[in-house]
């Protein structure tokens, strides 16, 4: 007899699992910090125009390396382009690489685990081993070449970055369905007569959601990670995009004299990926109580 | 846990104890990159040059200031314009013990032209073959008249490797170097340093130091924290940002010269717009390239008004005018073109070195003035190189460094219609006619003449805009006395002793 | 047992065979010429045709790949690298000890912190200890390694001069890439050992264990610790195969000579023996441990022991 | 009487999120030396964590012991410091838990269990308690070869002898079984219930058989206590409780118990749920639940009154019922 039988489990009111999950969430200070964060870095990638001060690739070589100021409040770098203003456009560019490479991992990995553990047999045989083949190359590595073969881009950097990604989503949406489809709705719905793709749709996929909300949220934080590192060794986004790993490894040479120019975008990255744990950490709890502790 | 972690912390403090004990017998060096390969022509690149010219010896020796000594060969006389006696030292020692002979020489030379030496056929290729007169006398045989051969043969290529040891070791000979020089190799860790030792046979000067060792350190930061505290000895090269520090650190030397070097903005000359010259010349006005080389490189080298480096004979470098932006001229040049600045578009290519972003990074938004729109694609070395070849870019932004002093190497590497490394795609029948003259003349007025019509007929043509002509800079410590930096960048450490 | 690692042994031939093919596959369309990449840029037309006649880089895609595959398993020949001239096998095992030496510290820093931070944090739940500790792990998971590598640099190196900023020879150059590189696995294992040990301690055998009169100190550090440790262990084989494949970032800040930044060398010279080479082995490695770790696993846990036999 | 065991007004709280959980509140019990006391009430009524405020091992956080006594051969072991209290656990003072699945270390094998138990108490050396391990087990109908064996190797019934045998291991004075069979299938709870009363005999323990089953306290106690949320409603020994059950809810429970004899269509049922321990209602706990109620039930606490001689009861109203002679 534990813990969960001496105190009984009160009568909870019902509600929508949506808005149970919410509330579960708004009770955890850090999810919260996290999702504010998440919120102001939105913002601030949707309107970027409006709030940053400077153009983000307007130079001024007259005031270069210039130190925190009224003027440029988080200073200059080395083409005298506001660092603010900069970080601000550099928003944009992180959550659209951290999102879109997820929702690229997500798509194939998801439908991938999800044909896998639906059909089993040898269909999943075979993908579950092609899928080990690409976990056993390491993400970086892996990353890197793609982009290495595809030329640094944007948008091959979001490839890579999820391609990368794609054997993780597939064993868990796989490992989910192969869960869930043993249970007895399932059984009910075939024996009901529905199709394999409307079962997949209907009944897998939702009930398999929680931790693939989970992983996602963490994977935009590791994928914004990644791609951060691929810029920061110069295979990222190209100049004069603004992108926080770039810009890092930019003013990497000038730390000794003007460690602003790194100590900002370190710290905006590390804001981001803080604030995205923060949340897939509370979304955990909240998702699964019998988890918190 | 506690006592775990004390035992902890004193192995920490015992092992680095350990390690910072050095006699003052080890000259300890920090080199941006490491050497790819120890065989003198399995290469082409400066880290791999001064790590060979300290195991081998050339038959000629380069002074700083470009004129030639005897190295392995005592004495030379030019037998015809394509045939040069070279009389040998005796009693030159290998670092196996064996002796130095003709047989060597004739093996290393003509290995050059063979597939393994594919880096540097450019300098080899001219070459005939190796006569052996008797066993320290050759004749080298060129094929056709070459005056610039024969400064060539300072270069890596033109090292001496032991016959005997080379063909033993096969393949694997760039890992066990043997040659004549003053120091002989002693172990290899590969991408962090290379250790070799004094050659106590050497047949010139020894060494006043027993153990060199040479640390490859890419960051520059880390170079002069290491040089700072003492880690390092000498640390090159050093970068604009790092200057007044070593400056500053009254133990430390800074040492700088001008070097024979060009990095340019070429165009591909094939290509419309660029192929209009009055549009090539509109962006060049366009430019403030006095200005830009400033801002990136902060007092460090010059803006290049010539394609044949200032401190190359027959250079006619400062006697140009600087050049000056012109944005009402560039207009003018445009309109003659009959080009609308405002439609065009086109891609600045670089490799990812830090300064070439920089420098396009500013000539993107000094274009912008006129509404060119352009976009910066960097991209890893190979790639880039591949691209260049295909020969489809716009614009790109490359260097050029001399390794032999003679003003040939500046141009027709760059410029004649069938160099490999001609990513202008300029083909111009009356510079490849220079070029051709300005090899078969020895030196003297005449040839100095030919070159300074090249040069201004390239000012005219404007296949590429000059951006940056650098400089060796090399932060000392200094108790190292004897050390100097080499204007060709392949610095020597045989002169170099400790005063504590 | 000996019929398990032998089973997963021969399971991981079409692993790696297909890792060989996608690695194949991905050079094959990467842009840039190896001929060009080798000789240099001032290499004649001939030299660079001889060179791709030699190394086979006019053939058909499936017989390069088969070529290669027959080399290396026929003669155990993974070709030599391009640009080094030297084998491919010589090149990685001169750079696999640093490699390995740096993943080792990394991941024993991080076994030394983490463990005991999270044991602590999971005993004192809720208390300032857990709070701080979580915070930090926390910020660890998120710390971009190369920014923190930056940081420690400009700390430890350029202010204090305490270690050296770079180099990998001595044990003090080792210490600053290593923590670099520990500081997310601390956090994962002290995460992990922390949800681990809360789990075990409100176990019924624990409760046992403690009716049975045993002293605190005991009950966690046997009872609880060996159970939540199971799960722990698991974590710390895969991070270290992660750290020995994927300590890219870290080595190229601190110049590790390792193979994370061979690997990056190789892609970048467009040196295709090496490469493949490298992803082979990194892929083998990576396996290995991976059954080294489920071995441990089962020496842990009885259960699956079990299972295996 | 000699009790050994008195435990007086003993209130246990669980600080959780929502408010506060009165797992015992105000408790009352005695048992004497050689009895064993039957222990009953539904899931919640806080028979476990009785058991476990005796063996002082309520998980803190988030449960507290807030008052009360529990005086043990006349000492009182709320008062003891920790290390005395490991003295008694386990060599005075033993329990059986409810799910020997999850009882036992699963990567330890089970001889290793029971010695670790026999060197904590006796001075032996570590081959000794290794064999008195051995010894246990054959006590308890293992075969001595498989001491070397995981948990996991055991089926059910087997492992719960195997968590008696770590508890009889050193001969306790007092054995709290905490719902020692609920977990096992029917056949095998009749196997180990013999097991310990047979076990109990031969070690003349005293002991406290936690349950939810009056068919097993019939079987094996002396006395029973009934418990509702957390107090003890009633107490007395078998006959006379099984006679003649005097508190509401007691009797509630009998009818709800199935009789052979009797032929009914449909068993009566307490209405109502337990009460919600963090909100217990105010005076009598099971009023809101019990039919005879009055208005005096929901304003005044009941305290135990004797009915008979060892026969208590926390109902004044039925208390006093029974002495009057009427019917319930």
């Amino acid at each position: 007899m534990s813990e969960k039988e001496i105190i009984p489990e009160l009568v909870r009111k019902r509600r929508s699992p949506f808005v149970d999950v919410m509330m579960r969430l708004a009770k955890s200070p850090l999810a919260m910090f996290g999702l504010a964060i998440i919120f102001v870095l939105v913002f601030c990638a949707i309107f970027a125009e409006l709030i940053s001060p400077y153009s983000p690739i307007k130079q001024d070589l007259m005031h270069m390396f210039e130190t925190p100021s009224a003027e440029h409040w988080l200073g200059t770098d080395e083409f005298g382009r506001d660092i603010l203003s900069r970080l601000i456009y550099g928003a944009r560019v992180s959550l659209q690489v951290g999102f879109i490479a997820v929702g690229i991992a997500l798509v194939t990995g998801g439908m991938l685990g999800a044909v896998s553990g639906y059909y089993s047999g040898k269909l999943d045989n075979i993908i579950m081993r092609v899928m080990d083949v690409l976990l056993s190359i390491p993400q970086t590595l892996l990353a890197i070449a793609i982009v290495a073969a595809l030329g640094p881009s944007l948008m091959n950097l979001m490839i890579a970055v999820g391609i990368s990604a794609v054997p993780t989503y597939a064993r868990i949406v796989r490992g989910s369905v192969l869960s869930i489809r043993s249970m007895e709705f399932i059984e009910a719905a075939r024996a009901a007569g529905s199709s394999d793709l409307r079962i997949i749709l209907k009944h897998i996929i939702p009930n398999s959601m929680a931790p693939i909300i989970v992983q996602s949220t963490l994977g935009v934080a590791s994928a914004i990670l990644n791609a951060a590192g691929l810029s920061f060794i110069g295979l990222g986004i190209q100049p004069p995009n603004p992108e926080w790993g770039a810009m890092l490894s930019g003013g990497r040479q000038y730390i000794r004299d003007y460690p602003h120019m790194t100590l900002y975008p370190g710290l905006a990255i590390m804001l981001t990926i803080l604030a995205l744990n923060f949340l897939g950490d509370g979304l955990r709890d909240a998702l699964d109580p019998k988890l918190k502790r | 846990m506690k006592k775990f972690s004390i035992i902890f912390l004193a192995l920490i403090l015992a092992l680095s104890l350990a390690g910072t004990s050095l006699a003052k017998d080890t000259l300890v060096v920090a080199d941006q990159y490491d050497a790819t390969t120890l065989d003198p022509i399995g290469h082409n690149d400066y880290p791999t040059s001064r790590a060979c010219s300290h195991i081998y010896d050339t038959l000629v020796f380069l002074n700083h200031d470009g004129t030639l000594r005897p190295g392995l060969a005592e004495k030379w006389e030019f037998l015809t314009d394509k045939d040069y006696k070279m009389y040998l030292r005796k009693g030159v020692k290998f670092h196996n013990g064996d002796e130095m002979t003709a047989a060597d020489v004739k093996f290393s030379l003509e290995r050059a032209n063979t597939p393994a030496g594919s880096h540097i056929h450019t300098y080899s290729q001219d070459l005939d073959n190796v006569e052996i007169v008797d066993d320290y006398t050759v004749i080298i045989h060129l094929k056709k008249v070459n005056y610039p051969f024969f400064s060539s043969l300072v270069h890596s290529w033109g090292n001496i490797v032991c016959k005997k040891v080379v063909e033993a070791a096969g393949d694997d000979y760039g890992m066990n170097p043997v040659g004549t020089g003053p120091f002989k190799f002693k172990e290899w860790a590969k991408g962090d340093h290379y250790t070799f030792e004094r050659f106590d046979d050497y047949w010139g000067e020894k060494a006043k130091f027993k153990t060199l060792i040479v640390r490859s350190i890419p960051e520059p930061t880390n170079r002069t924290i290491e040089l700072e505290t003492g880690a390092v000895d000498i640390a090159y090269p050093v970068t604009t940002i790092e200057l007044a520090r070593i400056e500053e650190n009254p133990e430390l030397v800074l040492q700088r010269k001008v070097i024979p070097s060009t990095t340019y903005m070429g165009f591909n000359v094939h290509k419309a717009p660029f192929d209009n010259v009055k549009v090539r010349h509109a962006i060049h006005a366009l430019l403030d390239t006095v200005n830009i080389q400033r801002a990136v490189f902060r007092g460090v080298g010059q803006t290049p008004r010539s394609l044949i480096p200032a401190v190359t004979k027959y250079s006619i470098n400062d006697d140009l005018p600087a050049h000056t932006r012109n944005v009402e001229t560039a207009k003018k040049l445009f309109a003659e073109a009959g080009v609308n600045p405002a439609t065009l578009k086109f891609i600045i290519r670089s490799n990812e070195r830090k300064e070439r972003i920089d420098m396009a990074t500013i000539i993107q938004a000094q274009l912008a003035e006129v509404g060119i729109q352009t976009e910066i694609v960097q991209q890893e070395w190979g790639a880039y190189l591949n691209v260049l070849q295909q020969k489809q870019h716009d614009v790109f932004l490359l260097g050029w460094g001399l390794s032999v002093p003679d003003p040939d190497y500046a141009v027709a590497g760059l410029l004649e219609s069938n160099a490999g490394t001609n990513y202008t795609t300029f083909d111009d029948p009356k510079l490849n006619e220079m070029l051709v003259k300005g090899r078969s003349l020895p030196d003297g007025e005449e040839r100095a003449a030919v070159y300074k019509e090249m040069q201004l007929y390239i000012n005219e043509q404007l296949p590429m805009i000059y951006l940056h002509n650098d400089e060796a800079i090399a932060g000392v410590r200094k108790i190292v006395k004897g050390f100097e930096v080499d204007p060709f960048e392949v610095h020597s450490f045989r002169g170099v002793y400790f005063e504590e | 047992m000996l019929k398990y690692i032998l089973r997963r042994i021969i399971m991981l031939i079409p692993v790696l065979l297909g890792v060989a093919f996608c690695v194949f596959t991905l050079l094959y369309f990467t842009p840039g010429d190896p001929a060009r990449m080798v000789l240099g840029d001032l290499a004649t037309d001939e030299a660079i045709k001889e060179f791709r006649d030699k190394e086979g880089l006019n053939d058909p895609f499936l017989v390069q790949f088969g070529n290669y595959i027959w080399k290396a398993v026929a003669h155990g020949d993974i070709g030599r690298s391009y640009s080094s001239k030297r084998p491919v096998m010589q090149e990685i095992l001169t750079a696999f000890p640093y490699t390995l030496k740096l993943s080792a510290f990394a991941m024993i820093i991080a076994i030394i912190i983490g463990i005991p931070c999270g044991i602590i944090s999971a005993i004192k739940q809720y208390s300032w200890f857990d709070t701080i500790t979580m915070i930090f792990a926390m910020i660890g998971l998120s710390m971009p390694v190369f920014w923190l590598g930056l940081l420690l640099i400009l700390f430890f190196a350029v202010r204090l001069r305490w270690l050296p900023s770079s180099g990998f020879s001595t044990f003090k150059a080792m210490i600053l890439p290593s923590v670099a590189l520990a500081a997310q696995s601390i956090s994962m294992v002290t995460r992990m050992t922390r949800s681990s040990m809360l789990e075990v301690i409100r176990a019924d055998y624990i409760r046992t264990a403690r009716a049975k009169g045993q002293k605190e100190s005991i009950v966690i550090g046997v009872h609880a610790l060996r159970n939540a440790l199971i799960p722990v262990v698991t974590l710390c084989g895969l991070q270290f195969g992660q750290l020995l494949s994927g300590a890219i970032l870290t080595e190229s800040i601190f110049a590790v000579p390792g193979v994370g930044r061979l690997m990056v060398n190789a892609i970048m010279s467009r040196d295709y023996p090496m490469v493949q080479g490298g992803v082979l082995f990194i892929a083998v490695t990576f396996s290995i441990v991976n059954l080294l770790v489920d071995l441990l696993y089962a020496y842990i846990d009885p259960r699956i022991k079990a299972e295996l036999k | 009487m000699d009790n050994m065991l008195d435990i007086r007004n003993l209130t246990i709280h669980y600080e959780v999120e929502s408010g506060t959980v009165h797992a015992v509140e105000g408790l009352n019990l005695t048992l004497g030396r050689g009895e064993s006391l039957g222990f009953v009430g539904e899931t919640g009524a806080g028979k476990t964590t009785t058991a476990l405020g005796i063996m002082r091992l309520i998980p803190n956080p988030p449960g507290k012991i807030k008052s009360g006594e529990i005086i043990f051969d006349g000492e009182n072991l709320l008062d003891k410091s920790e290390a005395e209290m490991r003295k008694i656990r386990g060599e005075k003072i033993a329990m059986i838990f409810q799910d020997p699945m999850t009882s036992l270390n699963p990567v330890m094998t089970v001889d290793k269990q029971i010695a670790e138990m026999i060197s904590l108490h006796k001075k032996v050396t570590k081959s000794e308690a290794l064999k008195l391990a051995g010894d246990m087990l054959e006590l308890v109908g293992i075969r001595r070869e498989r001491m070397h064996d995981y948990p996991h190797q055991f089926s059910g019934g087997m492992k719960q002898r195997v968590v008696i045998a770590i508890a009889l291991a050193c001969d306790p004075e007092l054995l709290i079984a905490d719902e020692p069979t609920t977990a096992l299938d029917v056949t095998i709870q009749a196997q180990v219930l013999e097991l310990m009363k047979e076990l109990k005999q031969k070690f003349s323990a005293s002991m406290i058989l936690i349950t939810h089953d009056l068919g097993i306290v019939a079987e094996i106690c002396d006395k029973v206590a009934i418990m509702y949320a957390g107090r003890v409603v009633e107490y007395a020994d078998k006959r006379s409780l099984y006679s003649h059950p005097i508190h509401p809810y007691t009797r509630g429970l009998f009818r709800s118990v199935p009789d052979i004899d009797e032929d009914v269509d449909e068993l009566p049922v307490i209405p109502g749920l337990m009460p919600d321990p963090v909100n217990l209602p105010s005076g009598c706990a099971f009023h809101p639940r019990c039919s005879m109620a009055t208005e005096e039930c929901a304003k005044v606490r009941p305290e135990m009154q004797e009915a008979e001689p060892g026969h208590f009861a926390a109902c004044p109203f039925c208390v006093k019922k029974f002495m009057n002679g009427e019917a319930l």
